[in-house]
């Protein structure tokens, strides 16, 4: 294990970071310092939603801060964009997409190199393929640059992502979730690779959620929730457990005594409304975001929780249950196993409207795109679901004072400020939340399917939102809760079911688990 | 709503600026540029059918903007509507007119329909965008429509590439002799009100704008992919047809090879200028055929040629994207 | 018949490399139809001024590409929609050609080169055709193996990437946006030194047929030359035929329209039936 | 998208207001300024439907008026360019016909009477004389026609004589070519059977292979149609497709064919090549009808047809490069036929 030279001037570091995003009006980070000393492998743990990856895109010059400050080798910078990051020799390993699928793998190398004449043409064999080499020899990388991108595993990927920043000779790496890359064959074992950078004197920093390949490799660690550090410890200061505590809110070194939560329902005896009977999706399974033989169901009266991971399974499971994909791909598709829907007499697969028909309502977690028509007013965005029923006297007119009342009722029901004719676009993340879960609790749901419902909202309008919620659920509606916040499903659910890399592993009444269970679970899985 | 009023200052002073630089007499081709619709009833006449026929097609790109899709086609969805409405009226049996305008113009909005419809059709089951399908089924069209014309409906008599004169009984009503104003402006003026109510009103009018401002959110909400990649295309194509029609029924009286051409395309030109809402196109309609009349007025006063037209219309075009397309345009295109 | 084929795809091939390069990058130039019609009437022009063909093909090139230059410029900076230039470029282009013909030579009509200086030929080849030969050869090893090719097909696929690795977005569209003027601007040469002749609308649709053949090919160089040629041999065929049948001309002059519509839903069949959905 | 009713009906009342003004500004100061007038102004408009550039019928036309209106000091000839497009014809000149300043209204095409006509009877007080049409009665209406049948059997039966010849380029195919820009009903009444029956009757059997370009601009298009026209068999071509002429011309000099050139001597434009020029005198005839129009002295109403015999439809006969590229035996059999033709 590498330790940091802390006497040395970081590398890259920043200082009081701040954002708030005009947009949605999230506040990603609130006051970040954070220090990359050349020589370290600095882990940033935090669960989703933590202002990782806002942090990440301001030191790569993605993002501007509102306030605060990024130091390249002592002196104050202002990146302007992430090609200036690069010039300064920071640069980042995306999840996905920082490759050009339709694009060779040498294509995708060699891109932008700055050495190359305009006019050669990109085979040329000359000192850029000697610099390739060289590097794949170094580190014991192999690819194929003849390939199209797109025919790589992800592991393939982000090897050349990987050897393009070499070729440019970065000095700060940085690494997003380098668990789920890597992962391919030849496996270039990702610590050993982390370890080479870091003792050549580059600065190496891996943004993860995964605690074992923090703690495997780790020379400091710094632990961020909801937009702050809670502190950088060295990995002797602290062990998986007590990271994961911090991550979810929780004091880092005491056993939690069994909360008082409020006492829940046992799950209704009656018919379960949704029952998952070992679902297997298509795709991959050794990616972690396919579901892989799950089996649950959910009952009347019940709020059963989904959580772990997004891209453990939970994306996966919002996209099949809705039969409806809110980017450009088709829904996930059942390889194995049945989904069924009391009412929904044609079963899986349907489609969302089918879903809908048959009483189901769904608050996606994708707000912005999918939930709200942000450009619209706010009546547009409220009547969405009912405006064939919002028709005066004359047959497919829409009449307006109906309209306007109905996004009133809305607007009243989750007491936020706005008329109806406001733009959606003006009003606060939280607010467009609240109209988004109004708008489909009014349906009265026979299930509600919620996902991430809570994202990026303050403690206020969560309440607020599970005592609606829960309100449904008292009159006998059906909630599942799909989440990546323990904490959530801890305070708000009957039951939890718990996800690790596409399986679900364990399901318990939410009473009887803590939040140290839950997160042993979705994190490392173990079951209880 | 001052963007607009900036953009049409813009254009008129970009105009007026062409014209004194181009025409050998300035000053004479400005005065009658500006005083073009109004030196006499014949030209004020002029001024409002030429408008009237923007507001049709104006209207109908309008309504396929908001949905999200763009319609190249106009040349010969226009030209197509007009030859099905001429070809109803040569061929089938005399009718009373209360019969058979209804009837034509009907046969020209369903021609211009399912021509663009098609386009939008394409463009769901083969995504080939619309872009290119709708200009080149009209380049097809064009060339069919004017063998229509020089052939089958042919008058053999004439001397002009042209059809036989329709019944009297069907043509539209002269509002303001001797000028071409005719009854027609009544069906522009139903347009606008009823695109107005269909856009903000009706129930498929909310889709439609949904879909076309975030088609994510429209299909969250159970709106049709299908049915609205195909209706707003094929509504501007509709109205192009009953822009057809209502040329052929009110100002020409018969087919003439090209009757309707530049139709088309400036419908576009008063849909950009109008950004995608049907109240604007009425005032962007005005706008464009003061232009239109105010040149041929200054061409037929002054020694200005026929060019400037197209200099004036272009550099039209390019200003008004400066300014007004949104954001959503940009990204369909 | 090879040559008339070769005559008549050779402009719409150029002005659809042309057109593919802006495609490529993310930027179709839609007013390919009108550059080739500058870049007709400046060859006229400098062609006649400078006793030599080869350098009118070249000013036309440059002439084409300039046009671009400024008006996408224009377009970019003022983040104004690229489609919608290209339309007005399309009327305003005419109209300018016209103005400047009438203001030049006094008419607005046919220009004749009448002592047309002898084209120099190279293994009689004339020059000017082997200006659109190599920039033809240029654009295509351009597009699919130059490093500068690399960037612009980076930057239509993926802009963002393309941003990161240092692929300046303004430069990378302007500058493929000025490949397609001057291609089309040779392309105009061409037409009218196989003419002699500057006619007014010499351009006749062939940029429109040009955009059909990017799409038609795949936006790929193989599959546009195929396009071209398909388009070619329609056109030849139409003209042949008129000799043979009676059927009336107009159905002659929509038969590439058809073509075009009818071989881009085949091409969405075959390309439909493969993925399933 | 929000509305605001108020904004926008203000906007067009505004809009309303500011129409009314300009009625009002713009009348005024046009009735006064032609009431102070102290001679009485003779204007004329020439209305081309079509573009004078590389139409030697409308540039003749175009001249003819101005040449007659530069003799006297009162007249004005105003040259308006009408565009290809028939469907707007009417409107444009209505809209001249609409100012009312202008006295007379010239212009030229057969299809131009109808129209005219029909104006007519809107605008009452407008004189117009048609240059290449025919009408008869409508007393404000003046019509000169050509005979084109006759223009186009001179060039049909040059043709014909050529075609049989056996001159450098003649193939003994008996086959010469028509391209048209389009079909029209001058093109298919008169001028087509007027070619084809003077190539019979030079040279009988001759077949005519007709051919259109689809408009009068696509000069490559023509190069392509003379090109196979050429390889199919025909030796002397006529054009009459505007500018596509040139591209027909072109594909005349590569693949050593002949052309004849219709409505203007066109021998220069490619010596040894334009081999025969059919003309039509309409600048001398637009001329003498505009000054005697001007002088009062036209007989509005009635309608002429001139040709051969009258002197304004000839065949070029006395260019040198004629007399040059042409063999004595062929120009003879040619003169004998014209003189036969001008009695």
């Amino acid at each position: 294990m590498i330790s940091p030279r802390s006497s040395d001037v970081p590398a890259l570091s920043c200082r009081n970071i701040a954002k708030t995003y005009e947009s949605n009006h999230v506040t990603a980070c609130r006051d970040i310092s954070i220090d990359l000393h050349a020589g370290e492998i600095h882990c940033i743990l935090g669960e989703n939603g933590a202002g990782k990856s806002t942090l990440m895109r301001i030191l790569t010059g993605d993002q501007r801060p509102d306030r605060g400050s990024v130091i390249i080798q002592g002196e104050t910078a202002s990146l302007s964009s992430p090609h200036d990051a690069l010039k300064r020799g920071i640069g980042m390993i995306h999840q996905q997409s920082n490759c050009i699928a339709e694009l060779t793998v040498w294509e995708n190398i060699i891109l932008g190199a700055e050495e190359l004449p305009l006019v050669l043409p990109v085979t040329a064999q000359g000192r850029t393929r000697k610099a390739v080499d060289r590097i794949c020899s170094t580190y014991g990388l192999s690819l194929p640059y003849r390939k199209i991108a797109s025919k790589l595993d992800s592991s393939g990927i982000q090897t050349a992502a990987l050897v393009s920043l070499l070729l440019r000779n970065v000095q700060v790496l940085i690494f997003d979730e380098p668990h789920t890359l890597f992962s391919g064959t030849p496996p270039p074992l990702f610590t050993d690779l982390a370890g080479t950078f870091a003792r050549e004197g580059k600065a190496v920093a891996v943004v993860t959620h995964n605690l074992e390949t923090a703690f495997s490799i780790a020379s400091r660690i710094t632990v961020l929730r909801r937009g702050a550090s809670m502190g950088t410890f060295l990995p002797q200061e602290i062990d998986i457990k007590g990271a994961s505590r911090l991550m979810m809110g929780l004091p880092p070194q005491f056993e939690a005594a069994p909360e008082t939560r409020p006492h829940r329902r046992a799950p209704s005896r009656q018919s379960p409304v949704m029952t998952l009977d070992q679902v297997t999706t298509e795709g991959d399974p050794d990616n972690p975001s396919v579901l892989k033989d799950v089996s649950f169901s959910v009952h009347p009266g019940e709020i059963l929780a989904c959580v772990g991971i997004k891209e453990h399974g939970l994306t996966t499971l919002e996209g099949l249950i809705t039969s409806f994909a809110s980017g450009r791909g088709d829904p996930p598709r059942l390889a194995g196993g049945t989904v069924q829907f009391d009412g929904l007499s044609c079963g899986y697969p349907a489609d969302l409207e089918d879903f809908r028909k048959a009483g189901g309502a769904y608050v996606p977690s994708d707000r912005l795109v999918t939930g709200t028509a942000v450009r619209c007013s706010v009546t547009d965005n409220a009547m969405l679901h009912v405006h064939k029923n919002l028709t005066g006297s004359i047959p497919g007119i829409i009449a307006r004072d109906k309209a306007l009342s109905y996004a009133r009722k809305l607007i009243k029901d989750v007491s936020i400020h706005a008329r109806p004719e406001d733009v959606m676009l003006s009003l606060s993340g939280g607010n467009i939340q609240k109209l988004i879960a109004a708008r489909e609790l009014a349906l009265n749901p026979k299930l509600l399917i919620a996902c991430e419902i809570t994202w990026g909202l303050d403690i206020m309008t969560q309440e607020f939102l599970f005592s609606r919620i829960e309100e449904l659920r008292s009159s006998g509606t059906a909630v599942l809760l799909i989440t990546s916040e323990t904490d959530i499903a801890l305070a708000h659910s009957t039951r939890t079911a718990m996800f690790y890399r596409g399986r679900l592993s364990c399901i318990a009444d939410t009473s009887k688990v803590t939040a140290d269970q839950i997160g042993d679970v979705i994190l490392g899985g173990a079951s209880i | 709503m001052k963007g607009k009023l900036v953009v049409s200052l813009l254009i008129l002073s970009l105009t007026t600026l062409l014209l004194a630089l181009l025409s050998p007499e300035p000053a004479e081709t400005i005065v009658r540029f500006f005083t073009g619709p109004f030196r006499n009833i014949y030209a004020f006449g002029s001024f409002l059918s030429s408008a009237l026929l923007l507001v049709i097609a104006g209207t109908g790109i309008s309504i396929c903007f908001r949905g999200g899709q763009f319609n190249l086609g106009g040349e010969g969805q226009v030209y197509s509507g007009a030859a099905a409405s001429l070809t109803a009226a040569l061929l089938l049996p005399l009718m009373p007119g209360f019969i058979a305008k209804p009837l034509l113009i009907a046969a020209a909005m369903i021609t211009g329909f399912l021509i663009a419809a098609l386009s939008g059709w394409l463009r769901h089951r083969f995504s080939i965008h619309e872009l290119i399908s709708s200009y080149l089924t009209s380049g097809a069209l064009v060339f069919f429509c004017d063998f229509l014309i020089s052939g089958p409906l042919r008058d053999e008599e004439s001397f002009l590439i042209a059809t036989q004169r329709i019944p009297g009984a069907y043509t539209l009503a002269q509002l303001l002799p001797p000028s071409p104003l005719h009854s027609g402006i009544f069906i522009a003026a139903a347009v606008a009100a009823a695109s107005h109510i269909f856009l903000h009103r009706s129930v498929w009018g909310y889709r439609l704008r949904m879909f076309g401002e975030q088609s994510t959110f429209a299909r969250f909400g159970g709106i049709s992919p299908r049915t609205y990649r195909i209706m707003p295309i094929g509504i501007s194509g509709a109205l192009y047809g009953l822009a057809g029609a209502v040329a052929l029924l009110g100002i020409h009286y018969r087919g003439i090879q090209g009757f309707t051409a530049g139709l088309g395309w400036n419908g576009i030109a008063v849909a950009l200028i109008a950004g995608t809402s049907p109240v604007m196109t009425l005032y962007a309609a005005l706008l464009v055929a003061y232009i239109e009349i105010g040149i041929s007025s200054a061409m037929a006063g002054a020694a200005v040629t026929y060019d400037l037209g197209l200099i004036v219309r272009g550099a039209i075009l390019i200003v008004v994207t400066l300014k007004v397309l949104k954001r959503k345009q940009e990204e369909l295109l | 018949m090879i040559q008339s084929l070769l005559q008549y795809t050779l402009p719409i091939l150029l002005a659809s490399f042309g057109g593919l390069v802006s495609d490529l990058a993310g930027t179709l130039n839609i007013a390919l139809e009108s550059l080739i019609l500058l870049g007709a009437f400046v060859t006229y022009v400098v062609s006649i001024h400078a006793q030599s063909p080869l350098a009118g093909i070249m000013a036309g090139s440059l002439a084409s590409g300039a046009v671009v230059l400024v008006f996408y410029t224009l377009a970019l900076k003022g983040r104004a929609n690229i489609f919608v230039t290209g339309l007005g470029l399309n009327l305003l282009i005419p109209g300018a050609v016209a103005t400047a013909s009438s203001l030049m030579y006094g008419t607005r009509g046919v220009l004749r080169f009448d002592n047309f200086p002898l084209q120099p030929t190279v293994l009689s080849v004339p020059l000017p055709l082997l200006f659109s030969y190599a920039m033809l050869a240029c654009i295509w090893y351009l597009i699919s193996a130059s490093s500068a090719g690399l960037r612009i097909r980076a930057m239509g696929l993926h802009p963002h990437v393309a941003q990161i690795r240092g692929v300046s977005p303004f430069r990378t569209r302007i500058a493929a946006l000025v490949i397609s003027g001057l291609a089309c601007g040779a392309a105009g040469g061409l037409l009218v030194l196989s003419l002699r002749a500057y006619v007014p609308n010499v351009s006749a649709g062939r940029g429109w047929i040009a955009l059909a053949a990017i799409y038609l090919g795949k936006r790929r160089p193989w599959g546009v030359l195929a396009a071209t040629v398909l388009f070619g041999a329609a056109e030849l065929a139409a003209n042949i035929a008129q000799g043979m049948f009676a059927l009336p001309s107009p159905l002659f002059m929509a038969l590439p329209y058809v073509a075009a519509v009818t071989a881009l839903i085949i091409q969405g069949l075959i390309s439909h039936r493969k993925k399933p959905s | 998208m929000k509305f605001s009713g108020i904004t926008l009906k203000g906007r067009m009342i505004a809009f309303l207001a500011m129409l009314t003004i300009m009625v009002l500004a713009a009348e005024t100061p046009a009735a006064a300024g032609r009431a102070e007038e102290p001679q009485q102004r003779y204007r004329i408009a020439v209305f081309i439907p079509g573009v004078t550039a590389g139409s030697p019928i409308y540039d003749m036309l175009a001249r003819g008026a101005q040449r007659a209106a530069d003799e006297f000091d009162h007249v004005t000839a105003n040259i308006i360019e009408g565009g290809t497009n028939q469907g707007e014809w009417t409107g444009k000149i209505s809209s001249i016909a609409a100012q009312g300043d202008h006295d007379l209204i010239v212009t030229s095409n057969p299809a131009m009477p109808e129209i005219v006509n029909e104006i007519s009877q809107r605008f009452t007080t407008q004189k117009f004389i048609v240059m290449d049409g025919h009408l008869e009665g409508n007393p404000n209406i003046y019509t000169l026609r050509y005979d084109q049948y006759q223009q186009a059997y001179l060039a049909g039966y040059f043709a014909g004589l050529v075609t049989a010849s056996s001159m450098d380029h003649s193939r003994s195919g008996l086959r010469i070519g028509l391209i048209a820009g389009q079909e029209y009903p001058d093109m298919n009444r008169s001028i087509l059977p007027g070619y084809r029956d003077g190539a019979q009757d030079a040279a009988p059997g001759t077949a005519v292979d007709f051919r259109v370009v689809g408009n009068w601009y696509d000069a490559s298009k023509g190069k392509e149609l003379a090109r196979e026209m050429i390889s199919a068999g025909a030796d002397v071509l006529l054009p009459i497709s505007g500018g596509a002429n040139y591209g027909v011309l072109e594909a005349a000099i590569e693949h050593n064919a002949y052309v004849i050139w219709y409505d203007t001597s066109g021998y220069y434009k490619a010596p040894g090549v334009v081999i025969g020029s059919t003309e039509l005198l309409q600048d001398e005839a637009t001329y003498m009808k505009v000054k005697a129009a001007v002088l009062g002295e036209l007989p509005f109403g009635s309608a002429e047809t001139v040709g051969v015999e009258e002197g304004f439809v000839r065949f070029v006969s006395d260019d040198p490069l004629f007399e040059a590229h042409v063999p004595e035996e062929v120009r003879n059999r040619m003169m004998e036929r014209i003189s036969q033709m001008q009695q």
